[in-house]
């Protein structure tokens, strides 16, 4: 697979020392790399058009689209009534009129009264048409926990969306991924379920890379190399691995972290290259476990890398329970500790 | 109240040649009140034998299951013909010949039915949309496609299909809001033919008419004749018109009646009355507006004789070449479902990208 | 056109324990109209005394992101005196308090915006099925419900609130259709607060009133004013009489304006005229309620001063005993997710059911 | 877990070689059994009301509930409006009045539109309730490809299902199981997806057995013993791995057949216990692949049996693309000869 030169080894304190003021280019939170994101493409192609819910005059709830409605007018930056199915099935008609719409979902939950329309229309839209008409709408969805929302403001939807043919699932990190791998994702031409790791949104900072040039698809990413075992995660669940990942070198335990970034197409190349060598695997994320992207992940494994395996292939995940109210977060959500506990599972 | 026929002008652009009829009949119609009435009954005619023909080929086992649209040509002609041919017609699997009257051969219509991807065609060739299964799902599809034309310049109307039971669905509602809410250039055309499957209009929903939903989105609602194709016209131009020049969408209900099965593995006998059934086809469109053509002396018996053999025969024709179009072949499962496809493809069981373990 | 206050018996049995209020006020009233306007405008106390102290705690990182509703007292109050005990209460976010009305301990309700499932409780306790968050989603429950007591023979009616954002969502009108084709006995009752988060109600419908859209659904629509309790009362008073004499759902629009912000982390500064809110804080309701129980003689100004200082300060202890509440254990993650969980719980990483390898 | 007695050993030729007539108790087809379960829970139970569309005069498009409404009326079996969301919401809130309501929705696809309802609702009341309401909803989905129906008549959703905390999934393979697991599923106090193999309505004829006493959840079952390989299977599939364990058989090969059943919870220890003998395993279902069931069943063996294993986890499952035109299904759905290659695969 062709796909984005990775962003390069990274460990957590590389992703929060960093302290500078608001909207300093040098150095942005992720929300902040988002918004950018998004200026900078409304700016370079008149096809791109933002709508959703209280996007424009306040920015989203979230600010992620702060000051566009402002510089690009409301024509382009769409406030839509609260229905969801509607302006996601607006945006199925936009791209068939040529635009390139990129559809804020309020929150991971918000997504599931307009999931017959991605997945019946959004994702078969072009096959139906024998590739005459592409679709290269952009559904930009917040997820996952540790921000005190309320209830269903804390899902983590993203392997439904792996699960249903058509769509491309990517979901960066860092602020300097969610800047080129959401240029990136307005640019291609297919459908792309953009999932935003609310939780980051402003604990981590980074800078923006310059402008890239997106082509093929995200691949996964080396944010940090070891040689004793992979532990695979994306999103939200990745600072939490690097910390793991220090806390077990302090115990001479080297852990190499995989950051996946596209969810769907799976970059099965790289986690079983990095398996093959280290030859035990972890795989975390706060989605509940059962078939969930840990499973295909470990799946993948199964099928083509079991003999080398020295271990059992050890899934860190959300439980099979919906997400917990608020004061239970942090028990629900993974965190260094169980990774850590896994991990000498895994090596056992 | 129902809306009979109405004095309306007819914008539409679209050429003889568009409609996919060759020209015929002895008399020429000047148009009454713009519409060329002839045009307009060819294209009913082609319609019916489109929709016989589909029935038959399905009898024969050279197509699957088959919703037979037999009296609604009316509403799909009479539509057809009073917009532009730059404008989009949303379709529900009812209209999948719609595309036919602009250009689409019989033949790759029918293909649909007979599972075949090769039916599938590009929207813009026809300015058709591709037929929608899920109800009312189209619906916001015509929305988001008419505010990016008007977005984009362009002065273009949106017509979406949609049924009595597809109103129930929340699409349908949402849709409509949406529509009114960013004033887009909409015509919501409701062909309410009392039936959804075996569900009867009194148990879809508990008013007369669905006309009544548009006072509800501030927008303009009549109920006409399904079955009086200048009634139809009359009322879909003028909300097209009304759409174009910027004053919003318009909720158009056809009034009929769904005369035949709702598709050919369905038995109506199991939940309506065949008695009732025969009232309504004695009103069938395409009789009742040849019986005018002929009063005013735009045509004669054997024009209209004439007109169904013909129509008939390039039917049939069409029958014989979908027999001639080659099967889909087993790559085209994977093809076009993304235009940058994982190097593993076809996926599966496929190892593909994947290099063999040492 | 807006309708104020209209004459209608009460049918309510709730005792004034329920709603939770001590008896005060030096008159009596034995009803203007039926209606009990002491008992209601204690409860509207009742409701102000924890919207403020709810603020109070969120201030004070107490509680988390909280939903005011400073304001929309009166259509809450009324529409709880308006109906029986038995009859249940379908709520979003914005309702959180009326359950308190009927009985839940108000740091109960409190609870859950700390993110405590302790405030979780059983709907049949008090008729209230619990604060709904994805918009619109409970209207069909309340259908469902209604559909259901019936067919066990009880008359009971639902009452299921919804705001102006709400009622653009396909599960409101899926809602409205499948109550009035079923007949059933609910009272859809739309708190038209013109604000959807930053969202203005004109950018929401293109209709002056959302009781306009009854008419499709062939249901009665009314809009009264939200901030007069009287007009409330005797709109869903005569909603929940028809739908309890088995004459099918209605829809009660009550006009107002959400006077705070979406929620404590909102800042309404960004997107609305602080002009315009002030207006409508002038016309808030207690205090115009008041004034008209101070003209009939029914209250002196101490009543009122005394039962305002009584509310707020079992309000505080309400608070003081949030703060004691014990938090909630990890077990409590999987608690009552299933009757028959599986053997493997708490499932994620834990292979309980599985035996190791050999 | 305690769970329905395995309906017992049971290869093709028995599934198929009973031929009798429409209706007699003592050979039925699936879409009877479904019928006669529920026509027996209707009567054993008033709580017990159906919904959906169609299916009332007609008895729905499989006349799954044929003559259900003419003998328990229309107060018990409803016909509503189309509406997926509407009705199934209404379901919920028919469990708050103490119904246990059977939704039929129409076809997989059809569910779609009830997807919020499902996640937000039926999924999480029972919790958001304290346990004080209980949700014995059952929602029946007739699913899968092979009858040669229009698109979107043939999807095969159910792991998005197992994926959803808070509900039960499960699919019979067979008209006995069929009418057990169906009436365990109506007097299960817990949200139950039945997910009804289309394919298999009419295609096969089994008995039904005496009134099951219904308890605890259903496990897996071994349809076919073997001892080289395992392939774990369920619902339409079973059918295609009994015939290619007969090929398979023919070829010296001893394939067992286990029929899962249950999808969620998966019955971890039934799977285990029989790779753990095998040594092998291929895992095979019409969904497509990525984050399907049968990823969560090679993760399970990736974890708990990875060193019995002698051969590769293989899957034979549907496409990572739409569910083609009909004139393609027979091309797109896992057939005996694709589940022999992939056993091949697992005993290189
Ligand atoms: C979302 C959805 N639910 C259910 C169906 C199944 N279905 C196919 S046609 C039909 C009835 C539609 O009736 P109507 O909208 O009046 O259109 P008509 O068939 O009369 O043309 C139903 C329920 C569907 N296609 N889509
Ligand atoms: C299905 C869904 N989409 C989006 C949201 C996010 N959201 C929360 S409140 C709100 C506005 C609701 O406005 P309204 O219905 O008028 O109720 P109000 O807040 O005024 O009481 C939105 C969009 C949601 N809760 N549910
Ligand atoms: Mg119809
Ligand atoms: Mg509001």
């Amino acid at each position: 697979m062709a796909g984005i030169v990775c962003s390069g080894i990274r460990d957590r304190r590389a992703m929060t020392t960093v302290v500078a003021e608001k909207g300093d280019a040098e150095s942005v939170t992720l929300v902040q790399a988002v918004d950018a994101a998004l200026e900078a493409e409304l700016a370079a192609d008149p096809r791109v058009v933002l709508l959703g819910e209280d996007i424009g005059r306040i920015g989203g709830v979230f600010r992620a689209t702060a000051g566009l409605q402002v510089r690009f007018g409301e024509d382009r930056v769409i406030d839509t009534p609260a229905c969801e199915a509607g302006f996601v099935g607006a945006a199925v008609g936009m791209c068939l009129a040529g635009l390139r719409p990129v559809v804020e979902l309020q929150f991971d939950s918000f997504s599931y009264p307009a999931f017959e329309q991605i997945v019946c229309h959004l994702a078969r839209y072009r096959w139906r048409t024998a590739g005459a008409t592409e679709m290269p709408a952009v559904l930009r969805i917040p997820y996952g926990g540790g921000t005190h929302a309320p209830e269903l403001h804390s899902d983590s939807p993203e392997a439904l969306f792996c699960h249903v043919p058509g769509l491309v699932v990517v979901t960066p990190s860092s602020p300097s991924d969610a800047y080129s791998m959401l240029r990136w994702a307005v640019r291609h031409p297919d459908p792309v379920i953009f999932m935003e790791p609310k939780r980051l949104y402003r604990s981590t900072r980074g800078t923006l890379p310059a402008d890239p040039e997106p082509e093929g698809l995200p691949r996964a990413c080396v944010v940090r190399p070891g040689k004793d075992v992979t532990i695979v995660s994306y999103g939200p669940s990745v600072p939490t691995c690097l910390e793991a990942a220090h806390v077990l070198a302090g115990r001479g335990t080297s852990a190499e972290v995989l950051d996946l970034r596209a969810l769907w197409p799976l970059d099965e190349e790289a986690i079983l290259t990095s398996v093959r060598r280290t030859r035990r695997c972890v795989v975390v994320h706060e989605a509940p476990r059962s078939c969930g992207v840990g499973a295909e992940v470990a799946a993948v494994i199964a099928q083509h890398a079991v003999f080398s395996l020295d271990g059992p292939v050890v899934r860190v995940a959300g439980l099979d329970a919906p997400f917990p109210m608020f004061m239970l977060e942090s028990r629900y959500l993974p965190d260094p500790e169980r990774v850590v506990v896994a991990v000498e599972e895994a090596l056992r | 109240a129902m809306i009979g026929s109405a004095g309306v002008e007819s914008d539409s652009q679209a050429s003889p040649e568009a409609a996919g009829t060759r020209s015929g009949g002895t008399g020429t119609d000047q148009g009454e009140r713009g519409v060329d009435r002839l045009r307009l009954w060819k294209m009913m005619v082609q319609l019916r034998a489109y929709d016989e023909r589909a029935t038959l080929l399905q009898r024969q086992g050279r197509i699957g299951a088959y919703p037979t649209f037999w009296g609604e040509e009316a509403i799909q002609a009479a539509t057809a013909l009073a917009v532009r041919d730059a404008d989009w017609l949303f379709l529900s699997y009812r209209q999948n010949a719609v595309p036919v009257l602009r250009g689409l051969a019989p033949e790759q219509a029918w293909a649909y039915f007979r599972g075949d991807p090769h039916s599938f065609f590009d929207p813009s060739q026809f300015r058709c949309a591709p037929q929608c299964v899920p109800l009312a799902t189209h619906l916001p599809h015509a929305v988001g496609w008419a505010v990016g034309r008007r977005l984009q310049g362009g002065d273009e109307v949106a017509v979406a299909f949609f049924g009595d039971g597809a109103s129930s669905e929340g699409d349908a509602h949402e849709a409509m809001n949406l529509a009114s809410v960013l004033r887009a250039p909409v015509v919501f055309l409701c062909t309410n033919n009392q039936w959804a499957i075996s569900t009867p209009f009194s148990r879809q929903a508990a008013v007369d008419h669905l006309s009544t939903r548009a006072a509800g989105y501030g927008m303009p609602g009549v109920t006409v004749d399904g079955y009086d194709p200048m009634a139809v016209f009359a009322a879909v131009a003028e909300a097209v018109d009304r759409a174009r020049k910027g004053r919003g969408p318009s909720l158009v209900e056809a009034w009929c009646y769904r005369i035949g099965p709702h598709a050919t593995a369905d038995d109506p006998s199991l939940y309506r009355d065949e008695a009732e059934v025969a009232l309504w086809r004695q009103r069938e469109p395409i009789g009742r507006f040849e019986q005018h053509l002929l009063d005013d002396g735009l045509l004669d018996t054997q024009d209209i004789t004439e007109a169904h053999e013909r129509a008939a025969s390039a039917m049939r024709a069409a029958g014989h070449r979908l027999d001639g179009m080659p099967p889909p072949t087993g790559e085209e499962m994977t093809a076009n479902v993304l235009a940058v496809p994982p190097a593993s493809w076809p996926g599966s069981s496929a190892p593909a990208s994947v290099t063999a373990e040492p």
